[in-house]
């Protein structure tokens, strides 16, 4: 194929490519940041138990067996909608009540948290599952 | 009116010419499916002669004008059928 | 091995394969916890094996990428490492973090572990892939400071090639990516937004310049086809790379909470990512068909032939699979994304690890390759690790397909536990094959211990 | 329709050649993708709401958008006049061509920045509807492309006073200009298809 094929142009184009798609997404992530205010409930994290429940989620290591909003482990269910699936109260009494110990079941871990540290828990599972992720999960199970 | 010598030039005055034809026709608001082909038409001569002329395809390898006439031709007619798809 | 100082890839390579094998062994551990639900509950429960198993495969791949570049770089600026003195410290560094991070995942409790490493002071902890205490993050930073200045200068003073900078620019590139996980808002949707600037623009932005600068490395090496070529096609898949795969970030920004513009931008670049991955197994071919010396390691070729078209296929093809938003919309945080992550991780970064393992190794031991005997185990370790990888994609994806119908599409959707029992049987395979792919990796160990008759250094 | 009207080919050679770098024809390549595939979501989008990107399309500026169009067909022009020249050791034309090319193109961003002030001014944005939300990432992304393609004629212009181009060499010249003229086709689809068909 009669054509020239440079180096410099192919390490131009690598740059120029490099800077012109940085530059594109930064510009979609400025547009995000914008538009973030009316999707992200950021209301609901003046209440400091929101604040309290994700450090719980994330102290305890939820994401190593649960996904949330769709991100994370796969052995265990969804709980960016588990507020709406089950409510507070089951939400609340199925942390207290595990492990279940029943034979050849997947087990959680008893987290010994305290009344309070449940309240927040469901606090910031009820924050999650408020985020506008454009109608995802499909349905109720997630 | 004698043509310009040089092919940019003609190339020029035919795709300025199709472009004031393309904005005339949306300007009168014409619709439907005629309307639809003659925009499409006219987007079309002025792609061949960019890729033939402007980017002086016309002198390069057969692939090359393969690959780009023909990304030309796949997306009108896609559009073609998505409008005609649209209006039934 | 031109320079002597290469040799201080040796350790790195060591580490890496000991962690690769801790890596493969939790993946059973938890592969046999989604059949036997309470196997080896409480003392490892599954999250914990997973943290392991996760954190044990980026720390093997990080110290592979190491080593190669302590062997690649001074080879290419033809000049002795700045100090190999520093290299081996912070290699020790690196291990000791690695594994003080690892037993501490299984000594206490995570919450205890948060707690005793002041994790309140800035807290990072507790998010998938970014588990490690924040002290060890902090250890990551200086270990990836010194490993960086110490390559910086090395090549700032010796000749400056394509490969050798496309590889700086990729580790620069993940070192300061890496700061991102410092980043943890209270907002759950920025903290997830900018988590994927760490997990995204690593594996499919710089990483993929790290793979390239590699990879084209060992061909130039083993089919001495003339530098010029190789660099120009370096150059054109990195930019399909990085143009597809930054804005490509979009296809995780589809479903938690981000504009909805982003279906539309995620799922169109995305689409585009592929190509770089097609690009750079045609180059490998390419290179290889038109070599003009036979270089006596053949295994080596077989591993980067093999990179190229495992990449594609794990990479390239099934993340094709469900990347576009509709199709996203029922296998997201399915086993779908599952079985990508399996082939891709192996098909991209482990084979290229194991490439330039394979064709640096038997230099720094004195021989230009292994002998006969010991390269056809090695081969034979290929296939036994490439097809089982194969089949557990496979399986997953079956398993992520029935998941999907069962749960998602249909009319009467199942519970996740009552699905998850309905594909109980793809796990039971999938961990089958997981054994054959341990017995594969030991197979590739032994390797290097098998003795035949010696070729010319 | 006889689109052949042209005197013998410019260059010499008969042997069949292709003007500009290989590297930048496969990114010509990938960006063509790029917009096709985002043309072709467009059309499919509309065919199942025709009535919604009927409406929404009315508001747009046909006339900034036909001037836009004008401006980078002459900026084209000017490109191909430039490297024209080029070849012929013409130098000063060349660059007072590529200096069209380069104003065509400066032009283009200014008015396609008073529209967006315009829409951003009425409310409308990316995530109003849609129609809009493919209106402003299609043209966005052409606009970014127009960017980066103002450099490239900058860079060119400066190199092409300083003696850079000329019969010797006119390589990197034909490089720039062709990624130009990929900026100037992607538009010559975009327009008729955002702005005027319904």
């Amino acid at each position: 194929m009669s054509s020239t094929f440079t180096t410099s142009a192919a390490r131009n184009i690598f740059y120029g490519g490099a800077v012109f798609s940085f530059l594109l997404f930064l510009a979609l992530t400025f547009r995000t940041e914008q538009v973030l205010p009316q999707r992200d409930q950021r209301a609901q994290l003046d209440n400091p138990q929101v604040v309290a429940g994700k450090r719980i989620w994330e102290n305890n290591n939820c994401i190593g067996c649960h996904t949330l909003l769709g991100e994370g482990a796969y052995f265990a269910p969804e709980l960016g909608n588990v507020y709406k699936r089950r409510g507070p109260d089951f939400i609340k009494a199925w942390i207290k009540g595990q492990p279940t110990g029943v034979p050849g079941r997947r087990q959680m871990p008893q987290f010994n948290l305290t009344e309070q540290e449940l309240d927040d828990m469901v606090a910031f599972l009820k924050y999650a599952s408020e985020i506008n992720t454009a109608k995802w999960p499909p349905n109720i199970e997630g | 009116m004698t043509l310009p010598k040089n092919i940019a030039d003609r190339v020029w005055l035919v795709m300025l010419a199709a472009t004031l034809t393309t904005w005339a026709l949306g300007s009168s608001g014409a619709t439907g499916t005629w309307a639809v082909l003659v925009m499409l038409g006219l987007a079309c001569l002025k792609g061949v002669l960019v890729i033939l002329d402007f980017m002086e395809l016309r002198h390069a390898p057969l692939l090359w004008r393969i690959l780009l006439l023909g990304w030309l031709t796949l997306i009108a007619a896609l559009i073609v059928l998505f409008y005609w798809i649209g209006s039934t | 091995m031109k320079y002597t100082s290469q040799a201080v890839a040796k350790p790195y390579f060591i580490g890496a394969m000991g962690l690769f094998v801790a890596q493969v062994l939790f993946g059973l551990i938890m592969g046999l916890q989604y059949v036997i639900g309470d196997f080896l509950f409480p003392h490892i429960p599954f999250n914990v094996a997973r943290m392991v198993h996760t954190n044990a495969l980026i720390v093997w791949l990080l110290m592979g990428f190491m080593g190669s570049a302590y062997y690649l770089v001074p080879e290419e600026a033809e000049t002795e490492l700045h100090s190999p003195k520093l290299a081996l410290i912070l290699f020790w560094v690196f291990l000791i973090a690695a594994a003080l991070t690892v037993i501490g995942y299984l000594a206490v409790p995570y919450a205890t572990l948060a707690r005793i490493t002041g994790n309140d002071l800035l807290p990072t902890m507790g998010r998938e892939f970014l588990e490690q205490p924040t002290i060890t993050k902090i250890g990551i930073v200086i270990v990836a400071l010194g490993f960086l200045y110490n390559l910086s200068m090395t090549f700032l003073k010796g000749r400056k090639t394509a490969i050798n900078t496309v590889l700086m620019i990729g580790l620069w590139g993940l070192a300061i990516f890496f700061l991102f996980s410092f980043y943890n808002p209270h907002n759950l949707v920025k903290d997830k937004f900018y988590w994927w600037w760490v997990v995204h623009l690593w594996v499919e932005g710089v990483w993929e310049l790290i793979l390239g600068a590699i990879l084209a490395f060992v061909l130039i090496k083993v089919t001495g086809v003339d530098r010029e070529v190789i660099e120009k096609w370096l150059y054109v898949i990195i930019t399909l790379a990085l143009v597809s795969g930054m804005v490509g970030t979009g296809h995780h920004y589809f479903w938690i909470g981000a504009p909805e513009f982003w279906q539309w931008w995620g799922s169109v670049f995305s689409a585009l990512e592929p190509v770089p991955f097609f690009a750079m197994t045609l180059f490998a071919f390419n290179m290889v068909n038109r070599r003009r010396r036979e270089h006596p390691n053949r295994a080596a070729t077989l591993w980067a032939l093999g990179t190229g078209v495992m990449a594609f296929l794990g990479a390239g093809v099934w993340g094709f699979l469900h990347t576009l938003a509709p199709v996203n919309f029922y296998t997201h945080g399915t086993q779908i994304t599952a079985a990508h992550g399996h082939m891709a991780f192996y098909g991209a970064y482990v084979m290229v690890v194991i490439t330039m393992i394979s064709y640096s190794m038997p230099l720094m031991r004195g021989r230009a390759a292994n002998s006969n005997k010991a390269q056809v185990v090695e081969m034979w370790a290929f296939w036994l690790m490439t097809v089982a990888m194969v089949f557990i994609t496979l399986f997953l994806t079956a398993a992520g397909i029935l998941q999907v119908w069962l749960q998602r599409v249909s009319d009467t959707p199942l519970g996740f536990m009552a699905t998850q029992d309905q594909i109980s049987l793809f796990y039971w395979m999938r961990e089958v094959a997981g054994v054959v792919f341990l017995i594969g990796v030991v197979t590739y160990l032994v390797s290097f211990f098998i003795k035949g008759e010696e070729r010319a250094a | 329709m006889d689109t052949t009207i042209n005197p013998p080919p410019a260059t010499t050679d008969a042997e069949p050649h292709l003007h500009g770098d290989l590297a930048i024809w496969f990114f010509i390549l990938a960006e063509l993708m790029a917009f096709g595939v985002f043309f072709i979501a467009y059309a499919v989008t509309r065919a199942y709401n025709v009535e919604a990107f009927n409406a929404a399309q009315a508001g747009l500026d046909r006339n900034i958008g036909a001037l836009n169009t004008i401006l980078l067909i002459t900026g084209s022009w000017g490109v191909v006049r430039s490297v024209q020249a080029a070849r012929a050791d013409r130098l000063v034309p060349a660059v007072r061509w590529m200096g069209v090319g380069l104003v065509c193109g400066l032009a283009f961003l200014v008015a396609k920045i008073f529209e967006y002030r315009a829409k951003f001014a009425a409310g409308l944005s990316m995530d109003t509807d849609t129609f809009h939300m493919f209106y402003f990432s299609l043209t966005f992304f052409h606009f970014m492309h127009v960017v980066l393609g103002v450099c490239i004629l900058g860079i060119l212009l400066l190199k092409l006073r300083r003696g850079g181009y000329g019969s010797h060499d006119v390589h990197g010249l034909e490089t720039g200009a062709a990624y130009w003229h990929m900026v100037d086709l992607a538009w010559i689809v975009l327009f008729p298809l955002v702005y005027v068909m319904h």
